[in-house]
């Protein structure tokens, strides 16, 4: 699939560093929520971005290329390729759904697609909380790291706070260390089985051909098997430990900086 | 019943994976093996880690892909651990892929990474500026061949490049220099450009063509090369089924790798696998029996 | 809104039928102009009459084809009628398509055709004997086009190909030479055997592949002429659609043949015009703004 | 299309110089009269030849193809690409079915299509009469022109013995000589509408690419939009005049062989 051009319709500002760019792209609507775009911007790069909603995506300011999207007005063409990966299975039952930073992005779209569900979202500050309304349908559980709103602490802590194990299906995405502790205690509940989690690395090419993205031991590949994965698929990988950067060296997990 | 020995190797069945194509980690390589490969080419591994070009790197088209990786890779100390890993878990031969700018930086890839089972040595990349002034020059290939031969006791093999007046002649320099097989063929230079914007969409503006449409330019380059080389050919460039394969074989290679194909289904070494026996034995051949018999008629 | 000058030539269009396609006779491509090109190419022309190889003379492939016609043409002297019956049915330019083993063989083909508006050397077909060896033969190149420059007064075009180590330096040498024009590019060498028998299929084994899937090859040839020479460059090889059409021009392309696609569908010509059309009109551009518009970014 | 190898399940002897060679390649099934194969022998070449049924070829030994298919035997392999072409339109009335020579192939596939039929039948010599067969369910009256079987002479010395007119459609497959004829006499009669013939020419590609079988001065591909055309497509044409060899030169009719 070639990058297709799309006009952006509408851009939505979240808290302080993030925007919702809304897409003029039709053929998105079968997307599945966990699935992604590769998003390019012409003579400046490409970059993954998670579907926030089956026509956008919701993107935080972190360097070259999305500072230049930030910059980009409602009316301007982005190209895109996808929707590409494997999507969250939706459950019918009673859902959790755990984001930290950036994670809101794919639970967000997720959230449209469930019945039930109870939502922990977590950020540094109340700024960086973001698609908060789309989880106003469930029940929603904050936790900021410096207590600006909701518990302050990580959205992990907000676990105590619930019965995990009440839940048919468990969502997550964010930061790879939220990742590992939330696999650690799926795995101690022996409810692995019920936990999806949305997993980023570096992607370079977002359809399974250049190796750049795969987890260790087990050798799938994050944009094409993934980016969502059963708890049992990756409970033995590297996540959290850690992952690889632009050129293939191992970073070790608190080096890097979140993506 | 499909075990070939090339250059001293022996590999369970002819289907081996391309350099660059998920070759990045031992873990990746292993899962090839899981899924039938023969044997695996890594990653090509320069000196130094490199991230490559630019995205977008690649552009999908309904008959093949044009990349622009840009040689990233983790350098060839760290790469080390990944062949390391590869060698505990796995018994099929691990080639690694190497360049460089001169003959003595490959040399000094090639002797760090000396637990791998032989060398492939990446002399084709048409979009890099390191392999790109290599692809025809004879004399250059010819000393980065001896000072690798000189370097490591495993088998060398040269990776060959179609954008040249003449893939044979390129083909003799390296068998004059001592290597042990030539692999062919890497990508075609190409480009893409979006009509909408005007902008070269490859981040490095030119890439490499491969994929089912490059096939045909492929069998021709083995087809030449194995009217005059001694030495055996490895096929690459377009395989997606088990035809493909039997044809390359025809055409002169000893044994195929597969890149793209993978990219949508890992399994494809299975699955060629299983077409291969199929052929054979409707045909009462040995796998030896296939390569060049397109010669004799 | 789709006039082109070329190297002096006036076309209503940029769409000019590409050699070797239809373009055996007058009636063809007077059809091709009734359908839409803004000019024609002839079938490459020799001295004498040629058969051309035998056949199987074409392979067609989901992207693509692989020909080995050969070069079969009736000789200059039977084909200047032809010429003349095509100039005395149609405006549209035809440029006679010339080859020959040495300079003097191709000044005498293009001496008997003069009553052509042009003449596009063809130094570049794969599959055949006279014209695979000058390919990369800078200095034959420049003494024919020298030649043939002296018998002639009309432009002068030389056709390329991708067949060789650098396009660039072939052009040049064309354009030093003299040449108004090149032309990039011809089909990629290539070969097919059928698994079934062991045997190549095309009648001279080798063949050249067009169509759709050497596009991304095209547009890199075109886009590195441009970087480089200061002379016109047509482009070719697998333009199946306007944004083909637009990508080439903005690769660097003054115009574009079509060959393959006219197999398909005689029509392509008025669908691309309709879609240029369309396209410029969007763009608010004219159309020789597109040429080379994306060596800007 | 690549050429597909295919079984020969049958070989007819037809006449002296001809054979039907049955073919295992059922694909062939919605093959229309008057398509033709591109017929491979692998090493030796390739050569156009009319459907004579939807799974047969019949083929006269004329040069070294077809003598090679000649010396071929039942279980052994050809390759086959097509069928290629346009065919003829079935006429649901009375049909007047028109064969000079190997001319009989095609029509002999299009007399199990139409319902009510006269057929004129001609060859050299009682030898070369091939198909006959075919043609008996319908009305059948048979030239030679060494008088061995039938009438003495040309075929189309048949056509005074019958009312051309009152046919609803009309069908011609032979030399260009027996074609040129029909199309003059079916002018005159001012039923060049309802007058398909199937044409010859030198075939390279057989695809619509090579211009090798263009018409003049219409510039149609044999080919590709014929080898069926209508009277009244072709009534200007070079048919009958001349015709272009393999290198393309200009043959004037009679010296030429027939094909
Ligand atoms: C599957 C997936 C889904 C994602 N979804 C979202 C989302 O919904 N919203 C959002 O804001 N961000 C998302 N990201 C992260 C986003 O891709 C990075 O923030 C972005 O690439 C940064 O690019 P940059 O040019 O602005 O920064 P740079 O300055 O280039 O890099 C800053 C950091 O971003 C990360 N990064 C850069 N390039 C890539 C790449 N090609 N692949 C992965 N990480 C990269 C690295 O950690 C890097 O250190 C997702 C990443 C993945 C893999
Ligand atoms: C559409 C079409 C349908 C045909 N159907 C039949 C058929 O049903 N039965 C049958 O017996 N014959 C048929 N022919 C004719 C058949 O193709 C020739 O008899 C055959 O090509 C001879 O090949 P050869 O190698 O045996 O002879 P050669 O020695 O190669 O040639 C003998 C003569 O055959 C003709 N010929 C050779 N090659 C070709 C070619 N590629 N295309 C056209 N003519 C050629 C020429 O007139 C030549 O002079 C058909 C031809 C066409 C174009
Ligand atoms: C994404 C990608 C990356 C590649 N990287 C390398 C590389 O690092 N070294 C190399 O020698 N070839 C590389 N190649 C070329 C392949 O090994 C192979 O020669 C080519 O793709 C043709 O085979 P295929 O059509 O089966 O992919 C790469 C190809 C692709 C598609
Ligand atoms: C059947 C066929 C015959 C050709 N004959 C010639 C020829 O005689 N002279 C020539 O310069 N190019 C010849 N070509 C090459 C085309 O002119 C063109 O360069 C090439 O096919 C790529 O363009 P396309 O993809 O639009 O066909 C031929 C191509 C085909 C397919
Ligand atoms: S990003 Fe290339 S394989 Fe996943
Ligand atoms: S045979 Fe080639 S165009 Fe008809």
């Amino acid at each position: 699939m070639l990058p297709r051009m799309v006009e952006i319709k509408e851009i939505i500002e979240e808290g302080r560093d993030a925007k919702t760019f809304i897409l003029d792209a039709p053929w998105l609507k079968g997307a599945t929520p966990g699935q992604f775009l590769m998003v390019w911007i012409p003579e400046i790069g490409e970059r993954p971005m998670s579907l926030s909603s089956s026509t956008s995506i919701t993107v935080k300011r972190v360097g070259r290329v999305t500072s230049r999207l930030h910059d980009m007005k409602e009316g301007d063409f982005i190209g895109i390729r996808g929707p590409y990966g494997r999507g969250f299975e939706i459950s019918d039952g009673k859902s959790l759904l755990i984001a930290g930073g950036m994670g809101s992005a794919p639970l967000a779209f997720l959230s449209e697609r469930v019945n039930k569900f109870t939502a922990l979202i977590g950020a540094r500050t109340k700024d960086d909380l973001v698609l908060l309304r789309k989880f106003s349908k469930g029940e929603l559980l904050i936790a900021t790291e410096d207590g600006s709103e909701g518990r302050k602490g990580f959205v992990t802590d907000l676990i105590d706070e619930i019965e995990m194990k009440v839940y048919d299906a468990i969502y997550a995405c964010g930061p790879d260390g939220m990742l590992r502790e939330i696999l650690d205690r799926a795995k101690e509940l022996n409810i692995l089985h019920k936990l999806q989690i949305s997993v980023e690395r570096y992607f370079k090419c977002g359809i399974g051909v250049c190796g750049s993205c795969v987890l260790d031991p087990s050798g799938v590949r994050v944009c094409k098997e993934g980016p969502i994965f059963r708890g049992e698929e990756v409970f033995d990988s590297e996540i959290g430990r850690y992952r690889r950067d632009a050129s293939g060296r191992r970073v070790k997990y608190g080096n890097s900086k979140r993506i | 019943m499909l075990e070939v020995e090339v250059s001293g190797l022996k590999f369970e069945n002819p289907l081996i994976l391309a350099s660059g194509v998920l070759g990045m980690s031992a873990s990746s390589m292993i899962s090839a093996v899981k899924f039938g490969a023969g044997g695996v080419v890594t990653k090509s591994i320069g000196v130094r880690a490199r991230e490559g070009h630019p995205m977008p790197c690649v552009v999908e088209l309904p008959f093949g892909l044009i990349n622009a990786m840009g040689l990233p890779n983790p350098g060839c100390e760290e790469f080390k651990e990944e062949i390391k890993k590869f060698k505990e878990n796995c018994d099929a031969p691990i080639i690694a892929s190497i360049f460089g700018g001169d003959p003595s930086e490959v040399r000094e890839v090639a002797r760090t990474l000396r637990d791998a089972d032989g060398f492939e040595i990446n002399v084709s990349c048409p979009h890099s500026d390191v392999t790109k002034k290599l692809e025809d020059d004879e004399e250059m290939i010819g000393d980065i061949v001896r000072e690798v031969k000189k370097a490591v006791d495993s088998p060398v093999w040269v990776k060959l490049s179609p954008n040249v007046s003449s893939i044979v002649e390129i083909g003799l320099a390296a068998q004059e220099a001592g290597a042990d097989a030539v692999v062919a063929i890497n990508t075609l230079r190409a480009m893409i450009i979006d009509v909408e914007t005007g902008v070269p969409i490859l981040g490095n503006r030119i890439g490499g063509l491969s994929g089912s449409c490059i096939k045909p330019v492929a069998v021709r380059c083995i087809y030449e090369l194995y009217e005059t080389l001694e030495i055996p050919i490895i096929g690459v460039g377009g395989v997606t089924s088990w035809k493909d394969a039997v044809e390359m074989m025809l055409a002169g290679a000893s044994a195929i790798e597969i890149g793209t194909a993978v990219m949508k289904d890992v399994r494809i070494f299975e699955k060629i696998k299983a077409g291969l026996k199929e052929y054979l034995t409707k045909k009462n051949l040995k796998i030896e029996e296939l390569v060049g018999r397109a010669h004799r008629v």
